[in-house]
């Protein structure tokens, strides 16, 4: 029996490993072919490069991991982004506290009202975030009269957006930092156990004593402080914000995340998946852009990049569960 | 003889990941011949019917329909052929009406558009030809579990079938309704449709069945008329060893001490005024018809559902239980009559399952869960239950249905409740499975749990509980002590009537 | 419960138009008003937003304060805005002022609505032409003109170096939005200048992208071009002012200094301008949203008094603004940006 | 044996009363059904009153006929794309490549002038079909979640437009082909014909055909509508490709009111397009939803932004205004569909 019990074991281990790293050997193998591709992609300025581009999208891509394991999404970020901006922006005078302050305050208030909405109301979270990202741009616009605001802060505030510590950008850092606590905590915590229960299968989760709306709610706040947190970045990165109506960040960060290899589904996913798309989408971005690539065509091989990495992901779940 | 025979199956294998579902299985049925099936869960009746069905496809083995052999890839082919299956799990569109279900796929057409006219009438004949009285124009969404499950046998005999299969078809209606549905079977063995009935109720095996087949780890180990075969005969086949008494009577005594106390409980249009009080130690029986209302009543008391008025009292003290989180600090754990969507998690691990209600207690300094702590937690579990897994990462999915409810169990067990919640805990399940579960119920009420069981089987009722309540129409009609728990009373206080003695005068 | 859910979501339409309503220019009531109708594109990005501030502004004063103004808002979609100007046709308007989304997709709708009034209500486009061959319906047309935008950044180029006596630049353009009109006029307008004035040979074009008028995007696209071109680039001609923004961010992070590489705007908003002050730019080109507001408002006077309109461009002026005059505008620009 | 025996006899006698127990019961619960159903359409049409009351109050000449044949002349581009959004979330799926669609049709329509008017529409059409078949490949053979999957093709289609199109207004060469939106037949503008025309085949779809019903089966009930035998697969397909038909139709009538073509022209139609469909009262979950219910929506939708225009909203708020009205509806949907549930 425990013979059997470990061979299986074995087994399931290996194949894990061997499906993780397929993402992983893709993401390498584009590299290693974007380095003969562009001799200067593999230089430490294009890389730290990537990472100040994608900085924005995967600090967004944290929270959006944990409402799409929660079996939900967040098309609202954009706008979100723009108000804790504006916000964060209008508080500069008050010093950086009051920035990170305002900024995080406006966020999750967000995130309550959208966790409200999805979590104890159970509205369709695709309509209701399209629904509140309008309500949240045209706070924005409301609160900044339309204007573009510029970032007038003491060099603390623009300093994590542009600059480097011992030559490596701040951003790397602030991302690696909250890659690392975010992810720890969704693979240990109690709350994610939670979290992956409610999205795997809600009634067994509520007779389980767990109260799905909840934790469902939560992770839309989650979502809003990350969304806040990004903006910071953003904000100090731009010396300048404005209103942006129509930005492809929600879709993007979206990309990301299916990238990793996360599922719409629910209740499947980890923040390890979402840092690999995170770096192959920046990498794949990078270098239609090396390449001047027309931007007409980048669009064009984003979407196709996306159907395959989904399509490719089904294919070996599949094969995971055919097993 | 052999030209009565309308199907063979011959040497049928199929073989899962990890298990060998079938070995060489034939199976012979003649025209208008009923052949029950039964075998414990995980014995292979269902994968035989899914083959039979179209839904798996046999690694070896042929079929022979009306001396043909055919090959069934598809569920199609197999309507196609006349053999259509009535699974467990409802296959009805709730948002259709009762006419569109019934010929969904195939709906009369007129010029190029759909004949309403023609659907209607002719699915409503369908169904009053059954005695059932439902429009076809009613949207099944408004119908109650039991009309649902008529309708899918009305839908399933509207194709010109041969050959009905019925996977436990009595599982979720009333005594009432079986009768009924067994009137039907007779009425289109006449026809000489043949029927492969599988059921756990043995009884109904012996009012119903010609034959009875009986499978075990994916082998045929006896088929005969169903005149050679006795209750005990076939349940020594299904477990291949001798079990007297299912039922040991209980030779114990519950405490004084009054852990859990109803009053007046209310929730509008499904049951009101339920009091009743429950002892350290006490298993509480809950008996009635199906659809009486004693899952909203359990399912309310944790927190599932909300009242609408009345109180609850745990050792004494006013309990405010408004979700399910709130029935779990007061110690109540709950396991639903629901396997399948709601007793355990399916794409979760048998360990996570068992560990999901006190991942509190498995918290370490850092407010993170203690994986080892975990692990233990669940091979303990494994073994005192003897749950058949290949490992504790086991997705819950993989295990057969009784290991499933015994994860469930297990998952309640380990939290130590001081209430636990069970609804029909043995609801199609196989009998080796069944004594299991009963003894681990006895084993808690002896460590002072008490214990609310609700349960459609009389027997189980009498069998396990100090005392019963039973529920009619969403109110309590009576509660029984202990001697006074029979068959007779329990079924007279749950149908009001006082020509139950007369009738049973007229068999003595 | 229901029945209170259903109450709320009326309550809420109500206010919410009650409360926006509020918001809007005009009012009903009143004797014969001179109505004008208002075609706006979109109101949020910064250079309409200050616009759009001028002309509320403006029209606090006489003789524009006694008009009734009905202003529509097609936020970026073509289809409201050519439904909007068929809106406010039938409003009974004695003057139509079209800002089109795009110059081409307006036309129809445009001789549409002329025809149905008996091809007399006058209408007037602003800030972006149409072609008036096309199109007998338009009297006249007042605003900046992109094109001449697009002459001004080149002259302001080639005057820089010659200034500099640089030889030769290699140069990235950041493009706007892909098929604004906006987007193709300054590219076309700067290239034909560089041409007239015998220097095409002295720009070499490494890459060009559109960066859809936002920072973000034009620091990004910025960054990849200091990266795949290193210091082979010398000049990145930014189309609007907020990409030339996102360049000069770019470059600062990238360690360059100022002037290495040289960057301009166009729009010369309050940070651009504070941008040339400082030296990152070399220059902006000003494309002033009181003018434009004013342009507009004027000619629509004009028709009220019954004058007739002459000219049928009435394009505003573009100026440079270089390192050398900033200081003296920064005052009307912060002014007039609100900031 | 005797007991139970009793137990099935008593039961007989028990019937009568069941009955009167269950007739009751369901007899009140469809009672209930029925105020909902009433209340739900009622949600519209309160909106609409209210918004035509409104405006009439406002806008003198409304009631014209020519300002009824105005308001559907401006919702035909989002009524037409709404049918084939109803078909399509009726049967579970999802489509946000419609914007992309309508953009390709317009470049292509546009590009293809020169060599004739039916030409260029049969090509657009051809191209918005080829966007269709896409999606429909991708989720049913790929088994995506048409969510992303059409997100995809969203990016493939419009990446598409701009390539072709090198990213310019494309300005139409045939004078005749305004016709197309700006005629009219017996004074009736001919967008609204057209509209009229989608609804009626996408009603008759949903009613008459297998398809239709299918849809509904496939939407509420995946799992049976595979073993009723239901090419679920194909319908998938079919109903992805009718989908993007009806937006490359809109896409024809856009490019023929403005006479242009362009890569950016439908790109917030989406949330529009889904907002109507979703306020006519069809579940985003598949299995639920009527033509009627749609037209309903879209005219909601439009007479709010007419009420924009006649109110003097200003833009600020008009994001504001169409986010709560949004808000609104999908929490009373979503609610009203709770309690139905709770009472069964």
């Amino acid at each position: 029996m425990t013979g059997v019990a470990d061979r299986n074991q074995i087994r399931k281990t290996v194949r894990v490993i061997f499906f993780s790293q397929t993402m992983l050997i893709i993401l390498l193998s584009s590299v290693l072919l974007m380095t003969f591709l562009s001799p200067n992609f593999l230089t430490l300025r294009n890389l730290f490069n990537i990472v100040r581009q994608v900085a924005v999208l995967g600090i967004m891509a944290i929270g959006m991991t944990y409402v799409i394991i929660g079996k939900g999404i967040d098309l609202s970020i954009s706008g979100m982004l723009s108000l804790c901006a504006i916000v964060g922006m209008k508080m500069q005078n008050y010093g950086f506290g009051a920035v990170l302050v305002g900024a995080i305050f406006v966020g999750t208030l967000c995130g309550l009202l959208n966790g409200y909405l999805v979590g104890k109301v159970k509205a369709n979270p695709i309509i209701v975030t399209l629904g509140t990202s309008l309500v949240f741009v045209s706070l924005a616009l409301i609160y900044s009269k339309g204007r573009s605001i510029i970032n007038r802060t003491e060099r603390i505030y623009s300093f994590f957006g542009n600059e480097n510590v011992l030559g490596i950008p701040v951003v790397l850092l602030l991302i690696i930092a909250l890659f690392l606590v975010a992810g720890i905590y969704l693979s240990r915590s109690i709350y994610a156990r939670r979290l992956y229960a409610v999205g795997l299968n809600e009634r067994a989760a509520l007779a389980s004593g767990i109260d799905s709306s909840k934790i469902v709610w939560i992770s839309y706040v989650v979502q809003g402080l990350f969304v806040a947190l990004a903006s910071l970045v953003y904000t100090s990165r731009l010396n300048t914000v404005r209103v942006n109506i129509i930005t492809p960040y929600v879709f993007d960060v979206i990309t990301i995340v299916v990238l990793g290899g996360t599922t719409l589904s629910g209740g499947y996913g980890s923040l390890y998946k979402t840092f690999i798309g995170l770096i192959l989408f920046g990498v794949i971005q990078n270098a239609m852009g090396l390449m001047a690539i027309p931007y007409e065509f980048q669009q064009m091989i984003k979407g196709i990049v996306l159907i395959c990495a989904v399509v490719y992901d089904e294919f070996s779940r599949k094969r995971r569960m055919s097993e | 003889m052999e030209d009565q025979s309308i199907l063979q199956m011959r040497n049928i294998s199929k073989h899962f990941p990890g298990v060998q579902a079938l070995k060489n299985v034939s199976l012979s049925l003649n025209k208008g011949e009923v052949l029950a099936l039964v075998g414990e869960n995980g014995a292979g009746k269902s994968t035989l019917i899914k083959i039979l069905s179209g839904v798996y496809k046999t690694d070896s083995g042929e079929i022979v329909f009306e001396g043909k052999g055919t090959e069934i890839q598809h569920p199609l082919d197999a309507i196609g052929l006349g053999i259509s299956t009535i699974y467990q799990e409802t296959s009805l569109v709730q948002e259709l009406s009762v006419g569109e279900n019934i010929f969904l796929g195939r709906q009369p057409m007129k010029h190029g558009r759909i004949d309403w006219k023609r659907m209607n009438q002719s699915s409503q004949g369908i169904l009053s030809d059954l005695g059932i009285k439902i429009k076809a124009s009613q949207s099944v969404g408004d119908l109650s579990v039991a009309q649902q499950q008529f309708v899918e046998i009305a839908k399933a005999l509207s194709f010109n079938t041969k050959i009905i299969v019925m996977d436990e078809p009595t599982a979720s209606i009333t005594d009432e309704e079986t009768e009924k549905l067994f009137e039907i079977i007779r009425k289109i063995q006449q026809k000489n449709t043949s029927v492969i009935y599988i059921s756990h109720r043995l009884k109904e095996i012996f009012q119903i069945a010609n034959t009875v087949m009986v499978l075990r780890d994916g082998e045929v180990v006896s088929c005969n008329s169903i005149e050679d075969l006795n209750e005990l005969d076939v349940i020594r086949y299904m477990i291949g060893r001798d079990i007297g008494n299912i039922f040991s009577d209980k030779s114990y005594e519950c405490e004084e001490h009054i852990l859990f106390e109803a009053r007046k409980l209310c929730r509008r249009k499904k049951f009101n005024n339920i009091s009743f009080e429950l002892r350290k130690g006490e298993i509480l029986g809950f008996s009635g018809l199906v659809g009486a209302g004693r899952t909203e009543i359990m399912r309310a008391i944790f927190g599932l559902d909300r009242l609408d008025s009345g109180e609850i009292y745990i050792n004494g003290k006013k309990a405010t239980i408004s979700n399910s989180a709130d029935a779990i600090r007061n110690g109540i754990t709950f396991v639903s009559e629901d396997r399948r969507l709601e007793s355990i998690i399916q794409g979760f691990s048998i360990t996570k399952n068992i560990s999901i209600l006190l991942l509190k207690a498995l918290r370490t300094k850092l407010g993170f869960i203690d994986r080892r702590k975990e692990k233990t937690l669940a091979e303990k579990a494994i073994k005192d239950l003897s749950i058949r897994a290949s490992s504790t990462n086991e997705l819950a999915m993989n295990l057969s249905g009784g290991n499933q409810q015994k994860t469930a169990v297990a998952k309640c067990l380990s939290f130590s409740p001081t209430i636990m919640i069970l609804d029909e805990p043995t609801k199609g399940i196989d009998v080796g499975a069944k004594k299991e579960i009963h003894s681990l119920i006895k084993e808690l009420a002896h460590s002072g749990v008490g214990i609310l069981l609700v349960s459609s089987e009389l027997p189980e009722i009498i069998g396990m509980c100090h005392r019963a309540v039973v529920v009619r129409d969403g109110e309590i009609t009576k509660i029984l002590e202990g001697e006074k728990i029979t068959e007779e009373n329990l079924l007279r206080s749950a149908v009001k009537t006082s020509i139950g003695l007369a009738s049973k005068k007229d068999q003595t | 419960m229901k029945k209170l859910l259903l109450i709320g979501l009326v309550l809420l339409v109500v206010a919410g138009f009650a409360f926006a309503g509020g918001q809007g220019t005009g009012d009903g009531s009143g004797e014969e008003k001179f109505r004008v109708g208002v075609a706006a594109p979109y109101m949020d990005p910064p250079y309409d937003a200050a616009f759009w501030r001028m002309w509320d502004k403006l029209v606090k004063e006489k003789p524009y304060s006694d008009w009734e103004i009905i202003i529509t808002d097609a936020q970026g979609d073509l289809n409201n805005q050519i439904n909007q100007i068929e809106d406010l046709a039938r409003k009974e308007i004695d003057v139509l002022l079209v800002k089109p989304l795009s110059a081409a997709g307006v036309v129809p709708t445009l001789n549409k609505v002329w025809e149905a009034s008996g091809k007399t209500l006058p209408i007037i486009t602003v800030n972006l032409g149409t072609d008036p061959a096309q199109i007998p319906a338009v009297i006249a047309h007042t605003g900046p003109n992109y094109y001449l935008q697009g002459l001004a950044a080149g002259e302001g180029y080639v005057k820089y170096l010659d200034a500099h006596n640089l030889d030769k630049v290699n140069y990235c353009i950041l493009l706007g939005r892909a098929g604004s009109d906006a987007t193709n006029l300054r590219k076309q307008g700067f290239l034909d200048k560089v041409e007239e004035m015998g220097a095409s040979d002295r720009f070499v074009l490494l890459d060009e992208q559109p960066a859809d008028w936002y920072t973000d995007l034009g620091q990004q696209v910025a960054e990849n071009w200091i990266t795949s071109f290193g210091d082979k680039m010398d000049m990145i001609y930014a189309e609007n002012d907020d990409m030339g923004i996102g360049a000069v961010n770019a470059l600062k992070g990238a360690g360059y200094e100022k002037g290495e590489v040289l960057v301009n705007g166009v729009d010369a908003g309050f940070a651009g301008t504070s941008l040339v002050k400082e030296g990152w730019m070399t220059f902006v080109v000003l494309q002033s949203p009181m003018l434009d507001a004013e342009g507009a408002l004027h000619l629509a006077d004009k028709l009220r008094n019954g004058e007739k309109i002459e000219e049928f461009f009435n394009y505003i002026p573009s100026p440079i603004i270089t390192a050398e005059n900033a200081d003296e505008w920064l005052p009307k620009i912060k002014e007039t940006w609100g900031l | 044996m005797t007991g139970s025996d009793m137990f099935v006899r008593g039961k007989k006698n028990e019937k009568e009363s069941q009955r009167k127990v269950e007739k009751k019961l369901s007899r009140d619960i469809i009672e209930q059904k029925r105020f909902i159903k009433f209340l739900l359409n009622q949600k519209l049409l309160i909106l609409i009153v209210l918004l035509v009351a409104a405006m009439a109050i406002k806008d003198t000449n409304f009631f014209s006929l020519s300002g009824v044949y105005e308001i559907f002349d401006h919702i035909a581009i989002i009524g037409i794309m709404a049918v084939g959004m109803t078909v399509l979330l009726i049967s579970g799926s999802f489509d946000l490549s419609i914007g992309s669609v309508l953009s390709l049709t317009t470049v292509i329509v546009m590009l293809f002038q020169e060599r004739g008017i039916l030409i260029s529409i049969i090509m657009g059409v051809v191209s918005g079909i080829a966007v269709g078949i896409l999606n429909g490949l991708i989720v049913v053979k790929g088994k995506i979640n048409p969510f992303i999957a059409t997100l995809g093709s969203m990016l493939i289609a419009k990446g598409f437009a701009l390539g072709i199109s090198r990213s310019q207004t494309i300005v139409g060469s045939r004078a005749e082909f305004i016709f197309l939106a700006h005629g009219k037949v017996l004074g009736i503008p001919n967008p609204f014909i057209l509209l009229v025309i989608f609804l009626l085949i996408g009603w008759y779809i949903l009613r008459f055909t297998k398809l239709g019903r299918n849809s509904y089966a496939i939407g509420g009930n995946e799992h049976s509508a595979i073993l009723a035998g239901i090419q679920v697969n194909r319908s998938k397909f079919v109903f992805f490709v009718f989908c993007s038909l009806t937006a490359s139709i809109s896409g024809l009538i856009l490019a023929s009111k403005t006479n242009t073509g362009n890569a950016i022209l439908g790109d917030n139609v989406v949330l529009i397009v889904i907002g109507g469909v979703v306020l006519g009262g069809t579940s985003l979950f598949g299995g639920r939803g009527h033509i009627m219910g749609t037209i309903q929506g879209v005219l909601v939708l439009g007479l709010i932004e007419r009420a924009m225009v006649v109110f003097h909203i200003s833009s600020w708020y008009q994001y504001m205004l169409r986010g709560i009205v949004i808000l609104a509806v999908i929490v009373l949907d979503t609610v009203i569909e709770r309690r139905r549930r709770e009472m069964l």
